[in-house]
């Protein structure tokens, strides 16, 4: 987080992209985009463009990764060279393999590892264009995409970041208010289980703004919920549309 | 492969095809329906998504500066990279590049830098110091079959929709102007592959042919009709008269695709 | 996990848990033994040799010269490298960092960087052109677990540790003076972390119950008590209601623990 | 291919380094020529000095990449660090790769592959000395090297380029032609079965030129055979009387 | 080894850190130091500081690497990033890597490999600091680790340099008469089997000073070996004492 | 190692070896026919193949200019490079050098370093930022055993075979003049290798003697009889007396050598 240079919200309470505090930025989602993934989805968020694809529960390679016990989930968060503005290498960077193992964390308490041991479920996320929040966006998706996938779930998992600018406490960031806000705060979270899997904080914030940005990025979550389970329920009926 | 196609599917498509006819009922020399998105990531310089069939690649381009090459000093510099991304199949493995993402790269790169699509000459800031770089970058998304073709395709979908900033060199000075301008293009090669089952020729295999075939040719033409780079590719082999038909539906192909795209 | 501690282990710290007992006989709040020597690598700029119960953490600072990052062209860089040493546990394997060691690193620089530890402004010599690097390298002696607060623990008394050249730069050039300074810094972050088990919140949590635990919270203060960083981990969840009484309970230790530190 | 520069042949049909468009340059062609491959050859085409080893059938390590239903052929192509003007990091580049395929590629329709389920063969390529047309001579010494290791074949397989030079199509390239030429087309050929196993192309050519590049390239190539079956016999015979 | 640029040694036979030509630096060694590890020690020699840890016999990682008829023993020696003046990348070096090599080798003589076979030990050593003759530091301390394993041993092995500066044969040579001195011996020895296990030499030396060299670290190494027994002797009996 | 050569194989070698003969019927003390080739890679800068019995080595030398190294801005300089290439021996793997291929070149660049073989001094061009880099690339294409006498003989034969530009240094500015000149040189160590079996020294260690010896031993000498550099290599062990033996029956089998090739 650097220092802000000019105000990131007005006195009215707007901000640079036009929106509220407490106001979520558009959101697409759609699922089963790809044919040769055992589930997918796509998500676009802001302008974050990103696609997550399931694979399994499947036999795992190498062997030796699997365990007795239980199911193991891999994801891979990988962003595409063209998705910032500077060209960034293919090879994963320290920032995408700290993502990648905070999203598997935030995806693992919604699934039954127990029910299929010595198994493998892949989770591959692409980040097509990168506009801040791209990790929460990537778990909302991911989300779905083990859901098409048909592995059963505790519950959906979804993810949305609040943070501070310009000593406002607001929801959702975006590229501009991620860099030169002070504080970002992604949340994932299980809305019928009322859990939270991944927390993570950037910047400097009091423990009462903590707890105003944890509530605000919770109820952000209950509406992208929504909207998860509409895209589901999308691309359910279309399949029995389909069917018929 | 049998692991990955009973033999009874192998025997279904070789039977097919000696009556002309494919699996998913298109002629031998039809190629599947071609969609094309242009600027579909609006942070990239450049972008297409390509879908061939169920085939989906996403091109980004991204445009740069930095030193040419020691032998071309007054040249910008062309670079394409290609990823199989492991969302397009069950069979892609996250990791470095392996020799199949290689190979496509670098097929797309001769297709674009033999017919000199792009106008390198254009693209030089200071000589030997300083000099555009165009990144294309090819993502493979959904993999039904012929990456070549709809990788070379996004690729100048992408160079063409690429905008660059609207720069002047004065004094080997790179100074930015308002606005943007595309980048110089000259030609706009097409590429066209064939495969080979049982003796026969086929355009644009997909997935389930490919499993199956016996090897693949791929021609790159450019508007003069001339071919550009061709790239003989699996584990059979073509008879001297197979490569003058497959070079000559290949190039009436591209005839025929360059006037539906306009390029 | 359990092929790495018996089921039976498991439910002994979860029994003794419901009695707000630990195995090792501390209270659910309670922090094992802090004993820190700084200064222990001579020839490094800094240095300091952390102890955490069994838990033992070595961090090197060394101090270099090189470039800025170009979008903070007047300020020094930090960088903090993790090694999980294969001296300090059976399962740390030698080799490139994996992911565990990048999180660990990630979470350290994190809280320097975000109380704004250290005055990088003091670190340029030449706007744009040159500063002082300041390498954090954490080397895992012994892993008893919590390695993330020994990790973060011993980076910052490494830092306080650290002395270089007596510099001063007139026309961006770099002049060497005798004798030494300190390092400028102008907070001293403390890093807290707590795991869940059944419900239950325990501080510092040590190996035995990381291997049983659902989940870990960390958070880095500042010396005015707000937070600079969090760190949730491990495959379990936390109810809002969990991370705030965490985040209470984190900020206390972390006065407690400065009290004692005084930092 | 770059723009020419100078005329690279003359008026007379003579070429840069004394060839007529049609020549060939010398080529030594070597089998066993090393004691610990199972097969083994050693070519010079022109300046190029290659030498090629073929280890099998045998077991496949790591295991795993073994089929069950044939052999597995593994082939590396590999430029010395000093075998070219600036040296070479030995570490394989993006060519090389590409390079190791198509060879393999142009070597398999030549084996039996299904004779041999569960095993490996192995080529090893090395590059002595580059002066163009690398990946041709590779392939018949690669060829020489498996026939000497004993592996049945349909046919040798055998490679020449023909190209483009100032308007004219001629027959292997060398260094400074590949370099400054209009169009390199490589071709690998089976004579007995008149199959074309590698055909690629760089440069710029009309539909009629690159028939003739190509008639012109396989002639080549059957002059090539006959040396090719001349160093077996020789070696042949050598190993005969020795044994004598 | 570079040019002398100033006297290494002064007329009295006094080297630059005070010591007489045949004298050892102060040293410290401890036994059992580390808790994971199923041997440990910790050398202080010189201002080297050297932490070795064994593991095992344990069952090997991968288990393609064990042999059947044998242990197998790895080394790895490896320098912390703050350990040397400049910082040194964590990845191993090729210095780095030959030195795991003649460790290991040097190591191997003491062990009963044959007793133990499918199975493999692992050392590790970390140099904290390093002040010239890490190599022999590093062989003292772990073989101190194996035996602190439990691994049967013939003797143990103990290490110690040699060396020529200002045309004095000197032994154990520190960081600045590595550097400006002329040769450098480092020797590996296990006193009980008048047995050489490490020889390696660095700069120019006469056949006569080789020998009065290797000599004069052998004498070093038997000064060393009777602290090796002291230190493993004083962790025995403050087990003994914890155990009572 | 059993998997190898059968025991009896070692059998035979240890009783041959008890009669002062060997498998291959050389004396003890005998190397196996050596054989020469420089300039056998006309591209290079220097080249030399040499057959040590069927051990078949190459190297190249390349000559380049770079930076020098900070604490030697006036010397150029020299890197050793070795490659166990897997035409060489089935035991060899294609990949990144591991602890073999590198000990080999560290070896062989030792003795090359430390008898000053090349004059370092001569190849600068401009103190502290230019300086001629000698790249020599050992290249091991048939192994049968003693990789390092073959190496460092054929790097020293490939050094004095290599020629370089006749450059002239004027006002820090690199001229280069007509024709080439020899790199200089200004001593020329040679390589001696013993192994040991059952106790028996033995000069030039061939494969199957290597499979089954202890140990081995080796020695380079400069031109006025001093050693410049010893490497022990091997799981086994040496006395005392025995490497006072191995070092004299090196230095003769090196002046020996010196006489036979003139070096």
């Amino acid at each position: 987080m650097n220092d802000k240079t000019d105000k990131l919200i007005d006195k009215k309470g707007i901000r640079g992209d036009g929106r509220k505090a407490d106001e979520l930025r558009s959101l697409k989602l759609q699922v089963g985009v790809l044919s040769n993934a055992d589930g997918s989805a796509y998500i676009e968020h802001g302008k974050n463009k990103i696609l997550a694809a399931a694979f399994g529960p499947r036999e795992m390679h190498p062997k030796h990764l699997s365990q007795p016990d239980r199911m193991v989930l891999r994801c891979r968060y990988h962003m595409a060279p063209f998705s910032v503005p500077e060209r960034k290498s293919p090879a994963p960077s320290r920032r995408e393999v700290e993502l990648s193992k905070v999203i598997k964390e935030s995806l693992e308490p919604a699934l039954f590892l127990e029910l299929y041991p010595r198994t493998g479920v892949d989770v591959f996320v692409e980040v097509l264009q990168a506009d801040g929040g791209t990790r929460c966006a990537s778990i909302t998706a991911a989300a779905l995409a083990i859901a098409d996938a048909g592995v059963p779930m505790r519950d959906l998992v979804v993810a949305c970041a609040a943070g501070k600018i310009d000593d406002t406490i607001v929801l959702d960031l975006y590229d501009v208010e991620d860099k030169l806000g002070s504080a970002d705060v992604p949340v994932a979270y299980m809305p019928n289980l009322n859990a939270v899997t991944l927390l993570q904080m950037d910047g400097v914030l009091s423990s009462s703004e903590l707890e105003k940005a944890v509530n605000m990025a919770m109820d952000g979550c209950k509406n992208i919920y929504a909207m998860q389970k509409e895209a589901l329920k999308t691309k359910y009926m279309v399949v029995k549309e389909t069917e018929e | 492969m049998s692991s990955l196609i009973t033999k009874v599917r192998a025997k279904q498509i070789e039977q097919l095809l000696e009556n002309g006819k494919r699996l998913d009922e298109r002629g031998l020399l039809d190629t599947r329906e071609l969609k094309i998105e242009q600027g579909v990531i609006e942070k990239a310089e450049g972008s297409a998504r390509v879908y061939l069939g169920k085939t989906e690649v996403l091109v980004g381009v991204k445009v740069e500066t930095g030193e040419p090459f020691s032998d071309t000093p007054k040249e910008g510099v062309m670079t394409v990279n290609a990823e199989l991304v492991p969302v397009a199949s069950p069979r892609f493995e996250p990791g470095p590049p392996d020799e199949n993402s290689i190979e496509l790269a670098r097929v797309v790169d001769r297709g674009i830098r033999e017919s000199r699509a792009i106008d390198t000459g254009k693209l030089c800031i200071e000589e030997g110091k300083k000099v555009f770089i165009v990144f294309v970058d090819v993502y493979v998304l959904n993999h039904d079959g012929n990456l070549i073709d709809a990788s070379a395709i996004a690729a100048m979908a992408a160079l063409m929709n690429t905008k660059m900033p609207n720069y002047e060199v004065k004094d080997g000075e790179l100074k930015i102007k308002q606005g943007y301008k595309p980048l110089p293009m000259r030609n706009h090669p097409i590429t066209v592959t064939l495969g080979k089952i049982n003796n026969k020729l086929l355009v644009d295999p997909w997935l389930e042919e490919e499993s199956v075939m016996d090897s693949r040719i791929t021609f790159a033409t450019g508007e003069d009709g001339n071919i550009c780079a061709i790239q003989k590719g699996g584990s059979g082999y073509f008879t001297p008269q197979q490569i003058l038909e497959a070079s000559k539906i290949a190039l009436d192909k591209a005839v025929e695709l360059r006037k539906k795209l306009k390029w």
